[in-house]
């Protein structure tokens, strides 16, 4: 028992939990603004830039201004980052997966919600106008991009379903162990299309992040933080660019399976790097941010238009 | 869906950046004629002022020691209040002032952006006194820089404007004839050929000091006499007469 | 536990807060151009943030007109300790040509205590890049310090 | 006394005090506040008692009014049955009796007349629990009437305000329209079945059934009873009197009214549907139900999106979470009911919270509008944290109990979905995600403008509410986070029994009319598919991890050496100085974000659409009445042509 309840504590907050994907995740923004640099012909920040930003914060003195609600102000960003690690342990890595049997879609998608919120509330607690504006934003790109979320994942799910219904993650998995990536089944090709489109509004990475335009609304929900709940902030951020790419890769991508479970989880993070370079670096060297109604609109017609095509596509047995 | 700079951008990711790693691995030279920091030459200065003058910030200012024999002058240019226009390099016509290409300007003390000079001048008695053998060559108007001397060589005449002059000794290193001299005038009452020979000088002085003959036109002081009050200065018509103390 | 990691941190990834306090916009734009590919100063880690409680440092340009004063003054005070002031070209440092106008209460040491100065009227890029980069080693010193 | 006689004892005990409250109550305001208690208090208590015997143990309760035995078969007097199901809202009613029974003490204090209150108030919830545990037709109809003008009468209970007479003129119109639907359909099948026992009825409607089809008579009867009963459930058509009820009736009645009094029609609906007609067999009513179910969500939430008015939003959402329910009814299969079940259970819990808190900002500030309100947390810190509560599980985040019942929702659908290979329930899905976010942010809307956000200088002397009606509202909140978290549990003990109940009509008629009697009619059961869901998800684990993960963090937050700033102790905002809001150098002014000024992109989009359903929503009585009877016309002609 107690063996057992070590590996539970291992599992939660070192490997797939809390100090890993931390890692990974710091790791990635660093790679993403070198990155981003790069693209821009520029030499860009050195890729542990995200570890020092976040010691930085954490040496800084915080404010807790008077008109804001303290207990929310300064629970929002724990509850919002301890929701994406916990988020974590139910993704699948191939072959290897901690706590997967015991959640499917529905729970990561709802869970998904908990740092939108978090963000929402935290901003909005802080008392300033401009967090209120930011709020305002991020909760109509959340409606935004739900839509197509639940449309693409809905087509795996009948995909890989079959006759039962399925929405168990691991089942996912395994199915495409079985035969092939859902990726390359053509009928869930848009469902990918969209669901790639999802992570970075998902995420909140530069051309999507209207919900943190520093230029236009100074940093949004964000501007009353300073200190230690902005670096959580800005960490959840990081968590999220980590397992958004994740979760595509475990849905749509579950059938690349090689022997051993380490060269799994290499191979896995090489994925997810991939991924979230094809989602946020690119769009974020190449476009310019979306205006708050551009993106809704964006969201609710072309991409929300790819993931029911290939729902109906899925439907009819294809 | 067009997406616009990706190709641009896939290849600059694998090309050089463009960065210039300036503060520790490049040095970057400044564009010619660059308007950096200002350097000043107090050799080449004369206290003209004209740099004072025409500095739109009022950048620069001066602080006057008074030395045995002279003036400490030292020229103070602000760099942190200086709009690099370089209007003062221009005026100053003795090129002592020049703004170099160093934009290195970043500071903690202000100390460090004060330019400053400063020099010895040898303080210069009284007025510019032409001597006879003067040939009306026009050399000295050329050197004077404030341009306060002006020679007309047909109908030989020379002025000397004493507001103007800044008394740089130009003029007198300059005479080929060695014939001008800054002469200090001794104190007491100095007689000018504006005089009319009027003689109320004479009757006004109150310790009949001064003699006037107004048929052969001379007009003497008694120097112990006169106790320099001014009298014969203010009731003189011509206004000739100008106390030196 | 992190001390010297904080410590070492907070000179490598200041956060910088641009006021404009009156400036014609020629060392705004300079300061802006820094962060271009040619100047690039993210590879030190700058970054432009959007609001004071974000600022490591508070870059303040322009001649401190009288409207902007009280505003200038606020703003400085919300900004979280430790944290540097670096005046941009000579308008904030004396008022340049502007002195003595009504409107312009110019010296900035009025006010803060002015780190960093960077001369120059419209400062070079770099100038201004070498001026953040002493601004960021006095961060280090504030934030040590603070710990004693 | 044996528990046979706890239901009758229940209802007319809550009968009884109404008198009393009548006869005593104009002396004096305790008097009448007392006896509405204890008769509240002890009908709570009669019900749970009968949990153990109804629910655990699967008895079914029937009771002769007046001991008249059905003779030879034919049942004669009225008969009061009381199965698992019935129970389940029988607990529910009593319960939101009792908390609006404590809320009410402090919130009437403004108003006088309090007896007429009461008295109408006992008669509301004498019937809704009579209701629920009749077993013959025409005394549902009889508990339904009662229920409908006392509703109509505590709406406009404050007669001084003009739109609240207003309000109870609309809903007396059409829920006398209802009523009147489901007296035609009771009559048209006592005409077919010549009783009017629900047990007898199904029992003849089996046998009609098993011998060929419905006859016209009973498929006309269905749709009046379903049109009736859906029109006091406020289905989509007939929704309109609710939105326009809540702004104005007294909190600690609109919080009984949005939770049971629209429950009721929901209870009717299963009622008649499962077990009196057993037509949910047939997939023409289930796309029907599911359709009405549908366009309610959707409807709902939008309109409550671009509210200005607290309440009248919260009226919206009443509408928007029936839609929920209905649509998982009308699924028919095992996992549908008992997710739209858990959904009842959990509505009305946080529906009648978030009400409470809604009346406590009302009562306090005296406003409900929310454009004025804002910053209200620092100085109403207990409703601050139960509407935070109440908003999370209505919104459907983890803990909280409505993501439980919303996912049991979701996986029916899309299992009945996958099912019958019908592509409109995977498309009512994704409605229903899409509803649950549009219902976040509405949420977040009003938590910005009213909780969060700066205080206006009008509400600087707010106080928290009082202690009596904090603790209603705490109950409340602890259930909610209960309902959600122990989930099986409850699943267990309630939801599991009354499913059960609902799907298996031939023990409804056994213990009515006796053993047998169902047999001979060959009334069959539905068919009861193994309830398998949610075994992967279990909240508890969910909770373990995310309470060591937050230890985790805290223990390296409170390492990190950096100081936090002290926090002025000055009660306003500081106009100057470190802690004061940043409005970019600004001095500072009060400047709230909230209202409806929020999700600019959102309606911008949609504007056409929004200016479609305002526009329809015109609050005149002659259109909505227009609606009623059209979508009578419509549904009664889908169930000729369609309902076999």
């Amino acid at each position: 028992m107690v063996q057992n309840m070590l590996m539970n504590l291992l599992h939660i907050f070192i490997f797939p939990g809390l100090l890993f994907v931390t890692v990974i995740g710091v790791l990635m923004t660093g790679i993403d603004r070198k990155l981003v640099a790069r693209m821009q012909k520029r030499v860009g920040p050195p890729i542990v830039q995200g570890f020092y930003d976040f010691f930085k914060l954490m040496g800084k003195e915080s404010i807790v201004p008077e008109a804001a609600n303290k207990p929310a102000f300064l629970a929002a960003p724990i509850i919002g980052y301890v929701s994406l690690v916990v988020m974590v342990l139910f993704i699948p890595m191939f072959s290897f997966s901690v706590y997967s049997g015991t959640a499917d879609m529905i729970v990561l998608i709802y869970l998904l919600t908990i740092p939108g919120v978090a963000l929402i509330v935290g901003g909005t607690a802080s008392g300033n106008p401009y967090a209120g504006v930011g709020a305002s934003r991020e909760m109509v790109a959340m409606i935004g991009y739900e839509l197509p979320l639940i449309l693409s994942v809905l087509a795996v799910c009948r995909k890989v379903g079959g006759s039962a219904m399925t929405f168990s993650l691991n089942e996912i998995v395994n199915w495409q162990a079985a035969n092939g990536c859902a990726l390359f089944q053509w009928a869930l090709i848009p469902a990918a299309l969209a669901f790639l489109l999802v992570i970075p509004g998902e995420v909140g990475t530069q051309p999507f992040d209207v919900a943190e335009a520093e230029t236009e609304i100074l940093e949004g929900p964000l501007i009353e933080y300073s200190g230690a709940p902005l670096a959580m902030f800005k960490l959840n951020t990081a968590l999220k660019m980590f397992i958004m790419p994740a979760m595509f890769v475990a849905l749509f991508l579950g059938g690349v399976h090689t022997g051993n479970v380490v060269l799994d989880v290499v191979l896995f993070i090489l994925l997810t790097g991939l991924v979230s370079f094809i989602t946020m670096t690119v769009p974020h060297a190449i476009a310019a941010r979306f205006k708050v109604e551009r993106l809704f609109k964006f969201y609710w017609t072309l991409v929300a238009a790819l993931g029911l095509v290939s729902l109906v596509l899925v439907w009819f047995g294809l | 869906m067009r997406l616009p700079f990706t190709p641009i951008a896939l290849k600059n990711l694998f090309s050089k950046p463009s960065t210039v790693l300036y503060p520790f691995k490049a040095e970057v030279q400044a564009p010619p004629n660059y308007r950096g920091k200002l350097t000043y030459d107090p050799t080449k200065c004369v206290n003209c002022g004209m740099c004072v003058k025409v500095c739109s910030p009022g950048a620069i200012n001066r602080i006057y020691e008074d030395v045995e024999g002279g003036q400490h002058i030292t020229y103070e240019f602000d760099m942190s209040s200086c709009t690099f226009c370089a209007t003062c390099q221009d005026f100053c016509s003795t090129g002592a002032i020049k703004l170099s290409d160093n934009f290195h300007m970043a500071e903690e003390d202000h100390e460090n952006l004060m330019v400053r000079g400063s020099y010895f001048k040898k303080s210069v008695p009284g007025k510019l006194v032409r001597g006879d053998d003067c040939v009306f060559c026009g050399l000295c108007e050329k050197a004077c820089p404030e341009g306060c001397i002006k020679v007309d060589r047909p109908n030989k005449t020379w002025t000397w404007d004493e507001a103007e002059c800044v008394r740089c000794e130009k003029c007198v290193q300059k005479c080929p004839k060695k014939c001008l001299e800054f002469k200090a005038a001794e104190s007491g009452v100095e007689w000018s050929d504006a005089c009319v020979y009027c003689t109320l000088c004479e009757k006004k002085c109150p310790v009949g000091a001064i003699k006037v003959d107004r048929a052969n036109k001379t007009w003497e002081i008694d120097k112990e006499a006169c106790i320099k009050c001014g009298t014969c200065v203010s009731v003189c018509p011509k206004k000739a007469l100008t106390l030196n103390d | 536990m992190f001390k010297k990691m904080i410590a070492k941190s907070m000179s490598k990834s200041p956060w910088i807060y641009h006021m404009n306090t009156g400036s014609c916009n020629g060392c705004d734009i300079e300061l802006v151009a820094c962060l271009t590919p040619r100047f690039d100063a993210e590879r030190f880690g700058f970054k432009l943030a959007g609001s004071p409680r974000h600022a490591d440092i508070v870059v303040v340009s322009g001649p401190i007109t009288s409207q902007s004063k009280d505003r200038l003054i606020r703003t400085l005070e919300q900004v979280p300790k430790p944290f540097c002031v670096v005046s941009l070209g000579s308008c904030p440092k004396s008022g340049n040509v502007f002195k003595g106008s009504y409107s312009v209460e110019a010296p900035l040491d009025k006010y803060v205590n002015v780190d960093v100065s960077v001369a120059g009227c419209a400062c070079k890029p770099e100038t201004i890049i070498e001026g953040l980069y002493k601004a960021t080693l006095i961060l280090q010193k504030k934030r040590e310090a603070m710990e004693k | 006394m044996s528990y046979i006689h706890f239901p009758v004892i229940a209802v007319m005990g809550q009968f009884l005090a109404a008198f009393l409250v009548a006869i005593f109550g104009s002396k004096s305001r305790k008097a009448s506040q007392a006896i509405t208690l204890i008769a509240s208090a002890c009908a709570f208590v009669l019900v749970c008692l009968l949990i153990k015997p109804v629910a655990l143990d699967g008895q079914i309760i029937s009771y002769w009014m007046g001991n008249w035995e059905p003779v030879s078969g034919y049942a004669i007097g009225i008969g009061y049955e009381m199965d698992a199901l019935g129970l389940f809202f029988a607990v529910l009613v009593s319960f939101i009796i009792l908390m609006s029974a404590i809320y009410s003490l402090r919130y009437l204090e403004h108003d006088e007349a309090v007896d007429r209150y009461y008295t109408l108030f006992l008669m509301l919830s004498g019937s809704l629990l009579g209701l629920v545990m009749t077993g013959d037709l025409f005394n549902m109809f009889i508990m339904i009437e009662i229920m409908t003008f006392s509703a109509v009468g505590l709406t406009a209970f404050r007669n001084y305000i003009p739109e609240a007479l207003e309000a109870a003129m609309k809903y007396l119109v059409i829920g006398s329209v209802g009523s009147s639907m489901t007296l035609a359909g009771v009559a048209l099948l006592y005409a077919q079945t010549h009783t009017l026992n629900m047990a007898q009825v199904a029992a003849k409607i089996g046998a009609m059934q098993a011998s060929g089809g419905l006859t016209p008579t009973v498929v006309f009867a269905f749709g009046l009873m379903f049109v009736g009963f859906g029109i006091k459930s406020f289905m989509f058509p007939f929704h309109t009197p609710v939105a326009d009820a809540h702004p104005v009736a007294p909190t600690s009645f609109s919080m009984v009214f949005s939770t049971m009094v629209i429950k009721a029609g929901v209870y009717g609906l299963i009622r008649i549907a499962y077990i009196v007609f057993q037509v949910m067999d047939k997939s023409s009513v289930q796309i029907l139900i599911t359709a009405f179910g549908c366009v309610t969500m959707f409807l709902g939430v939008t309109m409550a999106l671009a509210q200005h008015d607290f309440k009248r939003l919260l009226a919206f959402h009443s509408i928007s979470q029936i839609g929920y329910i209905i649509t998982a009814l009308g699924l028919g299969t095992a996992l549908g009911l008992t997710g739209s079940l858990f959904h009842v259970m959990n509505h009305t819990l946080f529906k009648a919270l978030l009400f409470m808190c809604a009346g406590a900002v009302l009562h306090m500030t005296g406003s409900k509008n929310l454009d004025e309100l804002g910053g209200l947390s620092k100085k109403m810190p207990h409703t601050t944290i139960c509407f935070l509560i109440a908003a999370f599980s209505i919104a459907g985040i983890p803990p909280f109990n409505g993501f439980a019942s919303k996912w049991m929702i979701y996986q029916a659908t899309y299992e009945k979905a996958v099912e019958s290979g019908n592509f409109f329930y995977a498309l009512v899905t994704v409605v229903a995600v899409v509803v649950s976010v549009l219902t976040l942010a509405s949420f977040i809307k009003v938590t910005m403008s009213v909780f969060f956000g700066q205080l206006p200088e009008k509400y600087k002397d707010a106080k928290e509410a009082p202690a009596s009606m904090l603790i209603p509202m705490w109950i409340t909140a602890i259930l909610c986070l209960g309902t959600g978290v122990l989930y099986q549990l409850v699943d267990r003990t309630l939801t599991a029994p009354a499913v059960a109940a609902s799907l298996t009509p031939a023990n409804y008629v056994d213990k009515m009319m006796g053993s047998g009697y169902a047999a001979s009619f060959s009334v069959k059961d539905a068919v009861a598919t193994a309830v398998q869901h949610m075994s992967y998800w279990n909240p508890v684990l969910w909770l373990t991890l995310l309470v060591i993960v937050m230890l985790g963090v805290f223990i390296v937050i409170l390492s990190g050496d950096n100081e936090r700033g002290p926090v002025l102790k000055t009660k306003e905002p500081v106009a100057d100085g470190k802690y004061a809001t940043f409005f970019s150098g600004e001095k500072y002014r009060h400047s709230h974000m909230g209202g409806s000024d929020l999700f600019w992109g959102f309606k911008h989009d949609m504007k056409p659409y929004f200016d479609f359903i305002e526009e329809k929503h015109s609050g005149v009585l002659t259109d909505y009445t227009l609606w009623t009877i059209v979508a009578m016309a419509v549904i009664v002609v889908y169930t000729f042509v369609f309902v076999k």
